[in-house]
């Protein structure tokens, strides 16, 4: 029945989106990414790809925020439960954080909530962790393309926050 | 209900070359609460931005996004336009389908279907804005420089040069600092008393600047704009505006020869009542109380007064608490050498000989207690062979610390350069263990040292000093020749490493500002916020922020004097209105929120019932110092804090609107 | 047992008497003999109802976050090592103040296994104490301003104990087999919040399950629901609780609560070095930071 | 109806239980899990567990579920589309907890039987049909109630907890049951009240065969089951004594847990919440409790049941005075789950009791 509920999903999405092939079907073949990220560093870096004309897997979709500081892990509980196969969190490196400390206080709190995850039977590989600096386009590029990637070769997750 | 326009820019062909521009606004109009979504060519343009704010106007509009380049491009520019209009500025949020989408994608369709995902998140997030308005903070325009070193002093004149009023505030009972301590300063050997005593007198002189010496910071509360500052003023004994400075009180103190010179570093000796050195500013005399005669035994002696012409001595005069409003502060509070008795194979205090750096700079001063012949403190003899120790204490994690003191390879240079013009025929020999001469001038200046003034360095350390029939015999090894070498000296010298002043910590804790292990004041940014602590309004100069040499420091006073300046230029402190608001019904007041929060932001506040009793303390957000982080929200279990223009809200609603 | 119950009594007495203290909260007898509960004493002619044995189950600091209770003022509360160490992180976190409390640390020798006892067992064993109590490091309260101590001997421990040790067990298995245990485990899940309700430092105010704008957890007691709810209250706890097993105790459809709560112990223990509730004035682990913390894991 | 009875050996409920199994039943009994005991489905009767006095937590969740989708939505531009989930049970999102309980499939569910409840638990779903049809008909519960088949065992041994006599059930009552079974003779005999009892009875010729029709006489009459205090005392108290300071002072332990509402089989409040993305959601109800401040919170801040002892106030009131007052029973058939389950040892049969004594002596 649980699975049911999933077509008529479909079909609402197919009819919402018109003949899209965008979020609504592509989603068989196209995982979903969501990447929260600083306003100072790593945003800076994904518009130096942009203005660089860089290439990258187009399964991302960002969500800027002041500081890793402010990314709580929650967010990316929520991210998984609304579809995302993989969460990014990417910030300033350590030392540069443009508000001191952002990136340290978040990175504390990454390392349990990950390992909360692993427990829960999550697989962490679905969560990147990554400094990216204003200045490194291309690094924003390899995480983007090996994440992506990486994700794609996961198999379909059936842990607690993979169901909706 | 929400009344969204939505428009999506070409950007020429930069985004409608990649993305159906087309497209992406029928879907964005298929989004609820989107009243109209339109395609222009360049949003940017003053046409375009006449579109913008039409739609605004016409449509009557709540919120809008623009699908076009990064907000870093022209976030300001599309709110400046919708401000025109009535529209909240942070009511406009961009869509970057540029940076993210078409230039660094080529399919199309998938750049297209990314796009419309990019716009709902944005339209999500705009749905779920809330007025925010900039903060504005009055200003009041005085500042407060704590310390009156070289960095204080340049700090205190260059913004009271530029019209505005400073309080200076300094611990002991003459400005100065430790560079007035010294002889002559490197590279160029000017005389440092030369170079500071104008500007001490200038500070005095100056109409802006009002000089609390013998005072210290008792208390500072407030923010940037409004701080509320305690200045304890110690009693001096001395009617300071009767005060001529004529020294009669000082020559009649029965206590001279008594108490050791604290200027002259252990040197000489000093009176009760006393002027640190000749050229003090302000030359006002203050009375030591824990050696004067009258407070030990009873009032009886009164010589002093007896002696004071203007009789501006007063035995009974009270420590005073002077409150002054401020709206920024200069932290240069400066150094302290470190125990010179660190490493007890060199025998310091227990072979009179054996002598700190800043002690030889005294012998070589003219002022000093030789008048500036080199004679060793033992015997008065002047010295034909001194052996200077370089890293004492620094760059030793295991007894001293890691860091390197920055100046010491250059004054030791500079004390053996001057050694070799003072005596002539003497030898001087330079344990080091790297030579670090990196500014203008520096490096020519140590190859002089040991070219034209003929001393001998050695690299390596000593392992022991032992005295030897009235000579200091040196023991160390050099490295370079692999050979252990013995010297007879006359004398030691040691480079001490630098500290951070003795109280420093206490100052920093009084103003919320963060310092490191060592004890030093950490810059709000390392490389780009110099001059700035992590507490808004509060700034750093000198020494106290780690090693450096007087240009460095005058230049750290210069520039936080600019940011002052900068600061006070405006009639209020304007800041992103972006920034934490607590809730004060649910916060139970754990205060995660404080310990994270990197610029002191936030404080406790008593909620109180009718009758005046405290219900709980919750924490408050200091709109004046809050930077907009939001680590405080992620740090709040119960939620209770947000970041406005990141709400949580938005957030979620961001996900939300990418589900599968 | 009667001495140490006698030096309570009288230490209960003295506190009320001499109104250093309006109110005591300490054990007295339940609904049966091998039940303990709570009990409230404000007058010192009730102290005679005060009383400890290994039934004693409840973490009584728990009631140091009620309102009702907070109005008391000065508070004398009796309490065994694992959970004064609630009491020290409720200082920590700015809850209590240590003026308003006067501790009465119990030495305690292991408390039985409510269930055990429930269906009549007796006698503290390694057998029938809780795990807590095979690795307590406790029986004498850290801070406390009167000590009672115990009347009773340890209890032997022999052999390899390995307190929760199926968190070994569920580390070494695949990520897909914890998946399948944890997804059991919540499913069971009524989300009746006792968990959060019997932990002494669930004190907020709301709870974030109770915010609704945004809905952090989502409100069905469904699996996806009760396992974002079991992971939150994980998340919030971890590098604070301090292992009194209250929540695991309370929970009506038995999810090991503990076996989380331990593991994040553990993990954080490992990684930064740090132990909840053992010092009133030591920095919150997720309060700071250290710039050389663990970075293994990011790029 | 008129009151059936039969004789049945053991040997013969044991196939009429797996005969209702075969029948694509699906039948929920107590059962092992997690070294305590649960209602869950089984597939044998050897699953059941029928030793001990009461599982864990009540089967409540079969008449409520934890979580009730009551429909769905979505949202395109300006209109909204709705899905009504008791119309459309087949499309609607089946929830299954894979405790077997939670199945919130509305009219399409099939029927449900359940073995060897207690008469307490049995009584509980009478109780709470009225408050789910004196004003609105909550079809969501009727739909639930009509297609629960209970068959329950009289109990021999009360616990200490156990006051069903007190709350004017007894261990023996049929109350609430459609099949009572009482130990006896080859196996049971059973006492059958309802059509819904005969139907099981006569679902198949095989099943009906195991069942030996006796008369009433034959059928074992009750024991003399004696209350230790008298319920309307208690309810006497709280009429006149809202504001006693007993509750303040005896809930000072209750840490507001719940789990004396939610392991209650009669408790019965929900929560309305709406769950879902930006575009599309359902509406559901969950489970909830008085014993949580939030309950009574006002948007204003307000709270009007400030403290815990308000708000345990409020459970019994609700239980021994309010909704006696309107269908004339009590909301609680004295199962004892709550003083069983209580972290801090809370005992519902020594505070009714208690009051019960303060009315006669007139404390307050």
């Amino acid at each position: 029945m649980e699975n049911n509920r999933v077509e008529e999903d479909d079909k609402n999405a197919q009819n919402d989106k018109g003949n899209l092939s965008g979020s609504g079907s592509a989603k068989e073949k196209e995982p979903r990414i969501i990447a929260f990220v600083c306003n100072w560093c790593t945003y800076n870096g994904a518009d130096l790809a942009g203005t660089s004309r860089m290439k990258y897997a187009e399964n991302v979709r960002v969500i800027k925020l002041p500081c890793t500081g402010r990314i709580d892990p929650l967010f990316v509980v929520e991210a998984f439960k609304k579809g995302a196969k993989g969460v990014l969190v990417s910030g300033c490196h350590p030392g540069d954080c443009h508000y001191t400390s952002g990136n340290y206080h978040s990175r504390r709190k990454y390392t349990a909530f990950r390992d909360l995850l692993s427990y829960f039977g999550v697989d962490t590989n679905r969560v990147e962790f990554s400094w990216i600096s204003a200045s490194e386009g291309n690094k924003w590029v390899s995480v983007i393309n090996d994440f992506t990637n990486k994700i794609k070769s996961l198999p379909d997750s059936s842990d607690i926050f993979s169901k909706q | 209900m929400a009344r969204i326009g939505v428009f999506v820019c070409w950007c020429g062909s930069n985004i409608a070359g990649t993305v159906d521009v087309k497209r992406v606004a029928e879907e964005a109009a298929k989004i609820p609460g989107v009243v109209e979504a339109v395609d222009y060519k360049y949003m940017c343009s003053d046409p375009g931005q006449n579109t913008l704010r039409k739609m605004i106007k016409d449509k009557n509009l709540t919120g809008v996004v623009l699908a076009a380049c990064s907000p870093h491009m022209h976030e300001n520019t599309f709110r400046k336009a919708a401000v025109k209009e009535g529209l909240n500025p942070y009511f406009i949020e961009i869509a970057n389908i540029r940076e993210q989408v078409s230039w660094v994608h080529e399919d199309k369709e998938k750049a297209t279907a990314k796009a419309i995902d990019l716009l709902k998140m944005m339209v999500e997030k705009v749905k779920r804005n809330k007025p925010i308005e900039d903060v504005r903070v009055p200003l009041t325009k005085k500042a407060l420089v704590v310390g009156g070193g070289i960095s204080g002093i340049q700090a205190a004149l260059d913004i009271a040069n530029g019209g505005v009023e400073v309080i200076l505030v300094e611990k002991e009972p003459s400005i100065g600092g430790k560079m007035i301590q010294l002889d002559e300063t490197f590279p160029t050997l000017d005389c440092s008393s030369c170079i500071m005593t104008p500007k001490m007198v200038e500070v005095y002189q100056h109409p802006n600047i009002k000089l609390y010496t013998y005072s210290e910071l008792e208390d500072v509360s407030g923010y940037i704009g409004n701080f509320n500052v305690k200045i304890k003023k110690k009693a001096r004994s001395i009617v300071e505006k009767d005060c001529t400075g004529c020294g009669d009180c000082w020559n009649a103190c029965p206590m001279h020869k008594n108490v050791k010179s604290e200027f002259n570093v252990n040197l000489s000796e000093r009176t009760a009542i006393y002027v640190p050195f000749p050229q003090a500013v302000p030359l006002i005399p203050v009375i030591d109380r824990s050696v004067c005669l009258h407070y030990k035994k009873g009032g009886k002696c009164q010589k002093c007064y007896d002696a004071c012409g203007p009789k501006c001595i007063d035995f009974d005069l009270q420590d005073e608490i002077i409150e002054e409003k401020v709206g920024a502060i200069v932290a240069a509070t400066g150094y302290d050498l470190m125990e010179n008795s660190l490493y007890g194979e060199y025998g310091y205090g227990q072979f009179k000989d054996v002598i700190s750096g800043l002690q030889f700079e005294r012998l070589l001063s003219a002022s000093g207690p030789t008048e500036g012949v080199v004679k060793r403190p033992s015997d008065g003899k002047t010295p034909e062979t001194i052996v200077f120790i370089q890293c004492v204490g620094s760059r030793d994690p295991e007894k001293g610390v890691p860091y390197c003191s920055k100046v010491c390879c250059m004054y030791t240079a500079k004390h053996a350069k001057l050694f070799a013009h003072k005596v002539h025929g003497s030898q001087s020999y330079v344990f080091y263990i790297d030579i670090r001469a990196t500014s203008k001038g520096y490096e020519e200046f140590v190859r002089s040292t040991m070219e034209n003034d003929g001393a001998i360095y050695l690299r390596g350390r000593v392992s022991k000093i032992y005295e030897d029939n009235g000579k200091l015999i040196v023991k160390g090894a050099d490295t370079l020749s692999g050979n252990q070498v013995e010297i007879a000296a006359d004398m030691v010298v040691l480079a001490t490493g630098v500290i951070p002043k003795k109280g420093s910590d206490k100052i920093a804790q009084m103003l919320g500002i963060s310092y490191d292990k060592y004890g030093f004041y950490t810059e709000s940014h390392p490389k780009l916020r110099p001059a700035e602590s992590s507490t808004a309004g509060i700034y750093l100069a000198g020494m106290a922020q780690g090693p450096r040499d007087i240009p460095e420091s005058v230049v750290s006073g210069s520039a936080a004097a600019s940011k002052i300046l900068g600061l006070f230029s405006k009639s209020e402190y304007e800041v992103e209105g972006t920034i934490a608001s607590v809730n004060k019904t649910t916060c139970v007041g754990c205060f995660y929120c404080k310990r994270v929060c990197a610029y002191s932001a936030i404080s406790k506040e008593e909620v109180k019932d009718r009758n005046g009793n405290v219900l709980k303390v919750v924490a408050n957000v200091n709109s004046g110092l809050c930077a907009g982080c939001g680590a405080c929200v992620n740090a709040c279990f119960s939620k209770s804090i947000d970041l406005k223009g990141y709400l949580d809200e938005q957030i979620f609603a961001e996900i939300k609107s990418l589900a599968v | 047992m009667e001495k140490m119950n006698d030096k309570l009594q009288n230490t209960a007495k003295e506190l009320l008497e001499s109104k250093e203290v309006n109110l005591i909260i300490g054990f007295a007898k339940g609904s049966n003999p091998l039940r303990m509960r709570s009990v409230f004493i404000t007058d010192p002619k009730d102290a005679y109802k005060i009383s400890f044995n290994a039934h004693c189950v409840q973490d009584l600091a728990v009631f140091l976050k009620k309102p009702e209770v907070k109005k008391f003022g000065k508070i004398g509360i009796v309490v065994k090592g694992c959970d004064e160490k609630a009491v020290n992180t409720l200082i920590q976190e700015y809850q209590l103040s240590r003026d308003n409390i006067k501790i009465i640390g119990v030495e305690c020798r292991g408390a039985i296994k409510q269930n055990l006892a429930d269906r009549g067992e007796d006698s503290v064993k390694q057998s029938t104490v809780y795990d807590k109590c095979l690795a307590c490091e406790v029986h004498t309260p850290l801070l406390y301003d009167y000590l009672v101590e115990s009347d009773e001997p340890a209890f032997e421990i022999t052999g390899d104990v390995k307190p929760y040790a199926k968190i070994e067990e569920l580390d070494a298995m695949s990520v897909e087999d914890r998946n399948m245990f944890w997804q059991k485990e919540f499913e069971k899940c009524i989300k009746c919040y006792a968990c959060r309700q019997a932990c002494p430092l669930c004190y907020c105010t709301r709870c974030i399950v109770e915010k609704n704008t945004p809905q952090w957890i989502e409100t069905n007691i469904e699996e996806t629901g009760n396992a974002q709810w079991n992971m939150i209250r994980a998340y919030h706890l971890s590098g604070r609780c301090i292992g009194c097993g209250e929540c695991e105790r309370a929970c009506p459809v038995n999810i090991p609560l503990m076996l989380v709560n331990e593991k994040m112990a553990r993990d954080v223990f490992e990684k930064f070095g740090y132990k909840s509730g053992l010092d009133i004035n030591a920095k919150p682990v997720f309060g700071t930071f250290d710039a050389n913390d663990f970075n293994e894991f990011i790029k | 109806m008129e009151e059936k009875y039969y004789e049945i050996s053991s040997d013969n409920i044991e196939k009429f239980i797996n005969n209702l199994v075969e029948q694509n039943n699906e039948v929920i009994a107590p059962k092992d899990k997690d070294s305590d005991t649960f209602y869950d489905k089984i597939t044998n009767f050897k699953d059941a567990d029928l030793n001990i006095l009461l599982p864990k937590l009540s089967f409540k969740e079969y008449l409520l579920p934890k979580t009730e989708t009551l429909f769905e939505y979505s949202i395109s531009g300006s209109s909204i589309n709705i899905l009504d989930s008791l119309e459309n049970a087949g499309a609607a999102r089946i929830i299954n907890n894979g405790s077997g309980g939670s199945d919130n499939s509305g009219k399409k569910g099939g029927k449900k039987i359940i073995f060897g409840s207690r008469p307490c638990d049995a009584g509980a779903g009478p109780i709470m049909e009225k408050v789910f049809n004196w004003d609105y008909k909550d079809e969501f519960f009727n739909e639930k109630f009509k297609n629960l088949y209970i068959i329950s065992i009289a109990c021999v041994q009360p616990d200490n907890y156990c006051f069903c006599t007190e709350a004017q059930l007894s261990p023996e009552s049929s109350y609430g049951s459609d099949i009572l079974l009482k130990k006896g003779g080859s196996g049971y005999y059973a006492k059958v009240t309802t059509e819904k009892g005969l139907e099981l009875i006569n679902s198949s010729s095989e099943n009906s065969s195991l069942f030996k029709e006796i008369s009433k006489e034959a059928f074992p009459a009750d024991k003399d089951w004696k209350a230790a205090f008298d319920i309307k005392k208690t309810q006497g108290f709280l009429d006149k004594n809202f504001t006693s300071n007993y509750f303040q002072e005896k809930f000072l332990s209750c840490i507001g847990c719940g789990i004396c509402t939610y392991t209650c089989p009669t408790c019965h409040c929900f929560d309305i919440q709406d769950e879902g993305t930006n575009e599309k959601g359902r509406r559901i109800r969950n489970w909830d409790s008085c014993q949580f401040g939030i309950f009574t919170l006002h948007t204003s801040g307000h709270n009007p049941r400030v403290t815990q002892g308000d708000r345990y106030r409020q459970r019994l009131m609700h239980k021994f005075k309010i909704y006696n007052e309107k269908f004339n029973k009590y909301l609680c058939v004295g199962c004892g789950r709550c003083s069983r389950n209580c972290p801090e040892d809370i005992d519902l049969k020594e505070i009714t009791s208690e009051l019960s004594l303060m009315e006669n002596s007139g404390e307050v």
